[in-house]
């Protein structure tokens, strides 16, 4: 067991639990993409700029007007959901039924749309956002096993935890989740047994802004609210293409992989490279996985008729 | 109602398939050459020259580029300012490590190193499709601008990552002044436009819009999958490369790896979809449009008395919002306008 | 209209074989030990209830799906399966049962893509638009023109194909198969939908077909008149086996295929 | 006879045609779209052509004097099939291609079909049905070989076939070709027209090379056609006005017939060659104008305004600055305006842009049709002539237009008005005779040569002849006034509600009239006032839209009361048919004129009713389908009465 021991193992598993935790929170931006893919078949490539809405918006709110975080967040929370549910209504309901790339471009659309917006009402400087839990090495942790975890992670990593455990109660043992299941699998179906298509999808937009604010909060108070975060959203794709667009445990595995795997590249393979590599090394495995594979982990092999 | 087509018939197919087959639009167009090649260089102004012709010629080429991957061959793309950024810093390399290079030649050469690279990354375009491929595109992006930063070679061992274009020389004429670089962009991309209409009217454009249209059918009928979207990534990828090649030589003159980020390629989409996917009219419409656009915004910003600050978050938002508002009101963007006034004109005054 | 076979071309030796083909999609079986044969310049019908496999049949022929077992011997070739490229290049031409044009091209441009197997110039040369790729346009254009002219499609030669009522999309889907110049013409439910003025028009484009280029046919039709009309003979599949196989009256006599269609209707 | 030499006198159509090939062989004669695009002969080409299949027909054994059947659409083939039959001294019998095998059967035993060239499989099957009881048809020569692969019938054969036969036979013959062209005489019949004949069987009109040259050249002087003028033939190439337009004037003037596509492209192609010379019935015109109107009822309303208020600045000095009188300077600038915007548009959407000269004949055009395209700024004119007369007898002189006249007399044309009214003509387009019909022949030139064109009419003050009707129709009402059925018909018929018309009153004491509603007129005002139909019968039974046609009618009335010994001839009593007219019924001829003593036999519990005074009739009719089935269609039609006006004329009196 002396290798367990040994630095270089300790530094290993430092940067494994790092890259885990910092993947929980992928997981967390990659799941609002998932729920409206499911539901509405539409690949919401805002949901970054969503995030960043968010974030700026309980920092904006903080700081211009005092408010605190309690009512700061509940605040945004209206907010989010407002937002949810007009982008079903104004953008995404009359290109109902048209091909997904067009949704997917409309998207792009509603992302530029929303960083103009929050930046033009909040401004576009970097701001803190301060949640009340330091971003400090885990001392427990360090004196038991020599391993260097963040506390912010672990915590965040909690949070994340009781989300998907929230959204997964949502889903299976509600009516509106057993309405949102049924449309997820066939929407003509859905419609014929009288469950009103629009009112889900409202449902789910709203429930993704939601999950936009948990992860603006999270991500927010970890980095700074500023225009990066919405490069958050773009990790999220990866994670993505990995775990399935359809699935929420993919989801999660595809964000602790790539957590995982972008942190080891970084620290193992980026010093001969240059550094830097963290941007692009999820896309490319994501790309590779994806010739392999083009359904992803989780995702449902579809078969083409003619 | 100008259109007169009474009389014009066509007694062989060679006049039937020319790209202009109205006689008017004929006039118009070399209408069009004349003012842009003569009248324009008489009379606009050195910035009239820098900060609207040539980008907007230099983005209507790229536009053209995407405009033949997305819009003919229904493969979208998010990594076009990749390939803009390996046309350039091609054409640097070209220029800096072969003596007498000639600057066109190293701008073919830098657009031939584009399409390989857009051969490369579009390989995954065979086994995936959709939103999937245009995730893996932004692989693309990423890379290669890390790469570029990261290589020192790239750059010639520029500390701040930073190329400066050579002096552009053909035939012994420098082009230095905004008119002659306007110019000499004017007539790459007019030659560029005549050649990629001249592919979408033929087999290789046809192939595309097959594929794009119903692969399953274009498939039986014997086109090759493979070679058409790869020949689409090649040819996109190329006009992307030399466009961005321009966008160093003629526009920015100095270049940094960063200015061919994800925005750009955003931009070139949002040109694309505003234009007419699907439409060569439609690049030089969408770019245009996008060139205009901020010009025009800053402006009633100035007259409105804002703080200057709201024109950028405000061009975000215009652009976010027309881009939605074309998907939902006329997806074939300002190119189906056009179509449809000249229809209209042609059809005058009846309304069908 | 001349009834079946009257002054048509003389039938040939067999050109396609398929041998105890099997298919399956996962656990579901869709064809079962099939075999026939086809000859040449003959009008094939392959006949049988919704479900019978029929469409999949085709689909093994010219090389979209792979058959788990079984080969095709197309003209002396024997081959495990077809793909599809390669029954394109050897002259297998098909519509669909679900018309598969290509919806943003104008008539004219989809039955141009039915050419391309015959087009040699680089796309280089196109872009150009040099000798040889203008010289092949116009070629393959004329091509064209002979099928529009011969499917009576001048009035909507430069309509596109979305414009289109369905009965006129169908014709413009065969026009594409007839511009490949095919020795061998796969039809999945040519009339499907159709009123009887345009099913009479569609017979006959498919017995002129015959008759004028010696094409092979291969017809999958749901008509029963129609079928006894035109085809010379008639394969009878249900639930992925074949039942039937023989003379238009052979078939009809035969007691598993009254069963068949007794039992579906 | 010695070989030809270039001085030859072009005084038949082969010569002509050589003439043409020899002094401008690379112009285009004939054009016909196909696959596509213009396909072009030269005049060269056409010769060529020409001379290889009266070759390959002088190998058959086509003799001076043969008939050759001429059937199909217009094709350029099937017009160089005439100059072929003409250069072997043969004559030319072009028959209506849709007309029914009984139909055809008459012309071919009458004019002794042994050859005939045709267009496709249609015409050859019809041929060899009508070869089962008429086994002197020996050649069938078919020019487009689809689907006639395996039909091998004795003497069947491709225009290809005899074309290249032609070249085999023209080697082994040096210099018989042009000794043919050589032998023709101006005098020899060259072709063969069938009058349409509204009673009796269709006669033979013989006419000599010389008479279709003389109407052809007077006409081309008259209206200054030239060799670079373009036409569109599309109307059937047995009737008189193609025959004139297409075949005499195109080898006279030397211009260029353009052929369309198809029947269904008619009007793309019109749009695509924009012809300079222009010739069509007045029902094109009608259809025309009514499609026209249709369609810009669809406009929006700023088009609509602009578009109305401009054609009222048409009509007040359109014509006027076509017929070059003085027009004020501001209409001038608003004529010019409303040419850019509205007229110049319209012309060039209708495929009119380029026109010198339209003409229009074989029936009335109504004045506010004839107007309309006047003011527009198309020259459009009428003509009178006949089969009988080469389709040559008056013309309308650029500047002198006048609605209800049709002009002067043509050049070379003596007419004269008979003491009962009819109009006579002498000069060299008169026709040589009936064919096998000397009785008709006699009957129809008097001894002075003058031929009886069977139509009343007068001369105006200026000396243009003004058509009324057919002499024969001309009849008396019992009080003894006139009664000129055509005339009040033409009236009505102006109307775009009213599709045909058909008056009795000869020997009656009042006139009463049988009316057929324009389908797509009077569904289109039916449409735009929510009233619900299902077709043909059900609308022509609604009481809205009797109100409608009785409204015209009364109109008509009005007219007519102001015309003197006419005013009796006022429409008492009329009904809407439950059926139109249709030749496939025998109703009407192929030139669709009515046959009114046939109607009035098959429809005679109508007619009774009408003037019995009863407001309902139950009618039974059986008609024919298209595919030949025969069925019968039953409606109670409603009688209605229409208001007279007191004569103008007799009132002031």
């Amino acid at each position: 067991m002396d290798i367990l021991n040994s630095d270089a193992v300790k530094y290993f598993i430092t940067v494994l639990a790092a890259g885990l935790l910092t993947g929980v929170m992928y997981a967390l931006v990659a799941l609002g993409f998932v729920l409206i893919y499911k539901a509405s078949g539409v690949f919401n490539f805002a949901q970054g700029a969503m995030v960043f809405f968010a974030a700026l918006t309980v920092a904006g709110l903080n700081e211009k007007f005092g408010l605190s975080l309690w009512l700061a967040v509940p605040i945004t929370i209206v907010v989010m959901v407002a937002l949810g549910f007009l982008t079903e209504r104004i953008v995404l309901r009359p290109l109902v039924n048209q091909h997904e790339i067009t949704l997917f471009m409309a998207t792009i659309g509603l992302t530029f749309f929303i960083e103009g917006l929050a930046q033009l009402l909040w401004g576009s400087n970097v701001r803190t956002l301060d949640l009340g839990i330091q971003d400090v090495p885990f001392q427990w942790l360090i004196d038991n096993t020599g391993i260097l975890i963040s506390q912010f992670d672990l915590i965040a990593a909690g949070i994340c935890a009781l989300l998907v455990g929230a959204l997964a109660l949502l889903f299976n043992k509600t009516k509106i989740g057993r309405a949102l299941r049924a449309v997820a699998d066939d929407h003509q179906a859905a419609l014929s047994v009288g469950i009103p298509l629009q009112h889900v999808w409202g449902i789910v937009w709203a429930v993704a802004g939601f999950v936009a604010l948990v992860a603006g909060l999270l991500w927010g108070s970890r980095n700074g609210v500023q225009f990066a975060l919405t490069f958050v959203a773009l990790k999220a794709l990866p994670v993505l293409i990995l775990g399935g667009f359809t699935s929420v445990p993919g989801a999660i595995v595809g964000g602790l992989i790539i957590g995982a795997s972008e942190k080891l590249a970084e620290v193992y393979l980026g010093p001969y490279v240059g550094g830097g590599i963290e941007g692009w090394f999820p896309y490319v495995l994501a790309l590779l996985f994806l010739l392999v594979r083009p359904e992803g982990l989780f995702g449902e092999k579809i078969i083409r008729r003619i | 109602m100008i259109y007169r087509e009474a009389g014009q018939y066509k007694t062989s197919y060679l006049s039937d398939s020319q790209i202009f087959p109205i006689a008017q639009d004929r006039y118009a167009v070399a209408a069009l050459l004349v003012i842009a090649f003569i009248a324009v260089p008489l009379f606009a102004s050195a910035y009239i020259f820098s900060a609207i012709l040539i980008p907007f010629l230099i983005f209507s080429l790229a536009t053209l580029g995407l405009n033949i991957l997305t819009g003919y061959a229904g493969q979208l793309s998010l990594g076009t300012a990749a390939f803009m950024a390996v046309g350039a810093f091609a054409s640097y390399n070209f220029m800096l490590r072969v003596p007498g290079m000639p600057v066109l030649l190293a701008f073919v050469l830098g657009g031939i190193c584009a399409a390989l690279v857009g051969i490369l990354f579009g390989l995954p375009s065979l086994r995936i499709r959709g939103f999937y491929l245009a995730a893996s595109t932004l692989a693309t992006q990423f890379f290669v601008v890390w790469c570029l930063t990261k290589v020192p070679w790239f750059t010639n061992n520029s500390s701040s990552g930073v190329i400066t274009a050579q002096q552009v020389e053909i035939l012994g004429y420098k082009f230095e002044t905004p008119q002659d670089k306007y110019l000499l962009v004017l007539g790459i991309v007019c030659v560029m436009a005549l050649l990629a209409k001249n592919m979408v009217r033929s087999t290789v454009g046809r192939s595309w819009m097959a594929v794009r249209d119903m692969d399953v059918a274009a498939e039986v009928i014997g086109f090759r999958i493979m070679k058409t979207k790869l020949t689409a990534f090649a040819v996109s990828s190329f006009y992307c490369g030399v466009a961005g090649a321009l966008y160093a030589y003629c526009y920015l003159g100095t270049v940094e790896p960063e200015a061919y980020n994800l925005d750009l390629s955003f931009r070139i989409l949002f040109m694309v979809i505003i234009g007419g996917v699907g439409s060569i009219l439609g690049s030089f419409l969408g770019a245009g449009f996008i060139v205009l656009l901020p010009i025009a915004l800053s402006i009633i910003v100035h007259y409105t008395g804002l703080p200057n600050s709201v024109t950028s978050n405000l061009e975000l938002m215009v652009f976010g919002a027309l881009i939605i508002f074309f998907l939902i009101v006329e997806p074939h963007g300002l190119a189906r306008l056009w179509q449809i006034g000249k229809e209209k004109l042609r059809l005058w005054p009846f309304p069908h | 209209m001349s009834g079946a076979g009257v002054g048509r071309r003389e039938i040939g030796d067999v050109i396609l074989k398929v041998d105890n083909i099997s298919l399956r999609f996962g656990g579901v079986k869709a064809l079962t030990d099939i075999s026939f044969d086809v000859r040449e310049h003959e009008i094939r019908a392959i006949i049988g209830p919704n479900g019978a496999g029929k469409s999949s049949m085709l689909n093994v022929i010219n090389g979209v799906y792979t058959p788990q077992q079984g080969s095709i011997t197309f003209r002396g070739e024997q081959r495990r399966d077809m793909n599809t490229h390669e029954a394109a290049e050897n002259g297998i031409a098909r519509t669909f049962q679900n018309i598969a044009l290509f919806t943003g091209m104008t008539v004219l441009d989809n039955i141009m893509t039915g050419r391309n197997l015959k087009i040699k110039s680089t796309f280089i040369e196109q872009a150009f638009w040099l000798g040889r790729a203008r010289r092949e346009e116009i070629e393959n254009r004329k091509k064209v023109e002979e099928i529009i002219d011969f499917l009576q499609l001048q009035s909507v030669r430069k309509t596109p194909v979305a414009r289109l009522p369905y009965g006129i999309k169908k014709r413009v889907e065969l026009a594409r198969a007839l511009a490949a110049e095919p020795t061998m013409l796969l039809l999945d439910e040519p009339m499907a939908g159709m009123n009887v003025e345009e099913k009479q028009d569609m017979c006959r484009f498919v017995l002129d077909t015959n008759d004028q280029f010696g094409t092979t046919i291969v017809l999958i039709e749901h008509d029963m008149g129609v079928v006894m009309d035109i085809s010379d003979r008639v394969v009878v599949l249900d639930y992925g086996k074949k039942i039937g196989d023989g003379t238009p009256t052979e078939v009809r006599n035969n007691p598993d295929v009254i069963k068949a269609y007794l039992g579906a209707h | 006879m010695s070989a030809p030499s270039a001085e030859i006198a072009c005084d038949t159509f082969p010569r002509l045609l050589l003439q043409h090939a020899s002094k401008r062989p690379n112009a285009p004669a004939l054009r016909e779209k196909y696959l596509g695009i213009w396909q072009t002969w030269s005049w060269a080409e056409t010769a060529a052509e020409v001379r290889a299949m009266a070759s390959g027909l002088a190998a058959l054994g086509f003799k001076r004097g043969d008939h050759l059947a001429i059937i199909g659409d217009n094709r350029p083939r099937l017009y160089m099939a005439f100059a072929a039959a003409q250069s072997l001294g043969g004559i030319a019998v072009p028959m209506y291609q849709d007309a029914v095998a009984v139909e055809m059967m008459h012309v071919l035993e009458d004019a002794e079909i042994r050859f005939a060239v045709v267009e496709d499989q249609e015409q050859v099957d019809k041929l060899l049905e009508a070869r089962e009881s008429r086994p002197q048809i020996e050649h069938i020569i078919f020019a487009d070989p689809r689907g006639l692969r395996s039909y091998d019938a004795p003497g069947l054969m491709s225009l290809e076939a005899l074309r290249s036969a032609g070249a085999t036979f023209d080697q082994a013959h040096p210099g018989r070709y042009e000794r043919e062209v050589a032998l023709g005489k101006t005098a020899d019949v060259s072709v063969m027209l069938y009058t349409s004949g509204t009673t009796g069987k269709p006669k033979g009109v013989c006419q000599s090379h010389e008479a279709f040259i003389t109407a052809a050249r007077g006409g081309v002087q008259f209206d200054k056609l030239v060799a670079t003028d373009n036409t569109l033939s599309y109307l059937p190439m047995a009737w008189v006005g193609d025959h004139l337009f297409s075949y005499a004037q195109f080898l006279v003037a030397g211009f260029t017939v353009n052929c369309p596509e198809s029947a269904d492209t008619v009007m793309t192609d019109l749009r695509e060659i924009g012809p300079t010379y222009y010739f069509a019935p007045p029902r094109v015109f009608e259809s025309l104008l009514t499609s026209l109107s249709i369609r810009m009822e669809d406009a929006s309303h700023i088009k609509q305004r602009l578009y109305n208020a401009f054609m009222k600045v048409a009509l007040r000095c359109g014509s006027d600055i076509l017929n070059g009188r003085a027009v004020s300077a501001k209409d001038r600038l608003l004529y010019a305006l409303g040419n850019v915007l509205v007229y110049g548009p319209l012309k060039n959407t209708l495929g009119m842009s380029r026109i010198r000269v339209a003409y229009t004949a074989g029936a009335a055009i109504g004045p506010d049709l004839f107007r309309f395209y006047r003011s527009i700024g198309i020259n459009l004119k009428q003509l009178y002539g006949s089969t009988e007369t080469c389709a040559y007898v008056c013309l309308q002189p650029d500047g002198e237009i006048k609605f209800d006249s049709v002009g002067k007399a043509a050049p070379g044309v003596e007419v004269k008005i008979a003491d009962n009214g009819e109009v006579l003509v002498r000069g060299a387009m008169v026709l040589k005779e009936y064919y096998k019909r000397p009785d008709a022949t006699a009957e129809s030139i008097d001894s002075a040569g003058y031929f009886r064109t069977g139509d009343a009419g007068v001369f105006d003050s200026d000396g243009h002849l003004k058509i009324i009707d057919r002499a024969k129709d001309v009849g008396h009402l019992l009080s003894g006034e006139m009664f000129a059925p055509n005339y009040i018909e033409n009236k009505l018929k102006f109307f775009s509600h009213i599709q045909e018309a058909v008056c009795f009153g000869n020997d009656r004491d009042h006139v009463v009239a049988f009316i057929n509603i324009d389908l797509t007129a009077v569904g289109n005002w039916a449409e735009r006032r929510h009233i619900v139909y299902s077709g043909y019968i059900d609308l022509a039974g609604k009481d809205e839209v009797v109100a409608l046609i009785k409204d015209c009618v009364e109109k008509v009335n009005a007219e007519l009361a102001t015309e003197g010994e006419l005013a009796s001839s006022q429409i008492a009593r009329f009904l809407i048919l439950h059926k139109e007219l249709d030749p496939d019924d025998d109703e009407l001829t192929r030139t669709r004129k009515v046959r009114r003593g046939f109607i009035a036999e098959k429809y005679e519990p109508l007619l009774s009713a009408l003037y019995s005074g009863k407001t309902v009739q139950h009618i039974e009719t059986q008609v024919k389908f298209e595919d030949g089935r025969t069925g019968s269609i039953a409606a109670d039609v409603k009688i209605s009465d229409a208001k007279r006006l007191p004569a103008l004329g007799k009132a002031a009196a």
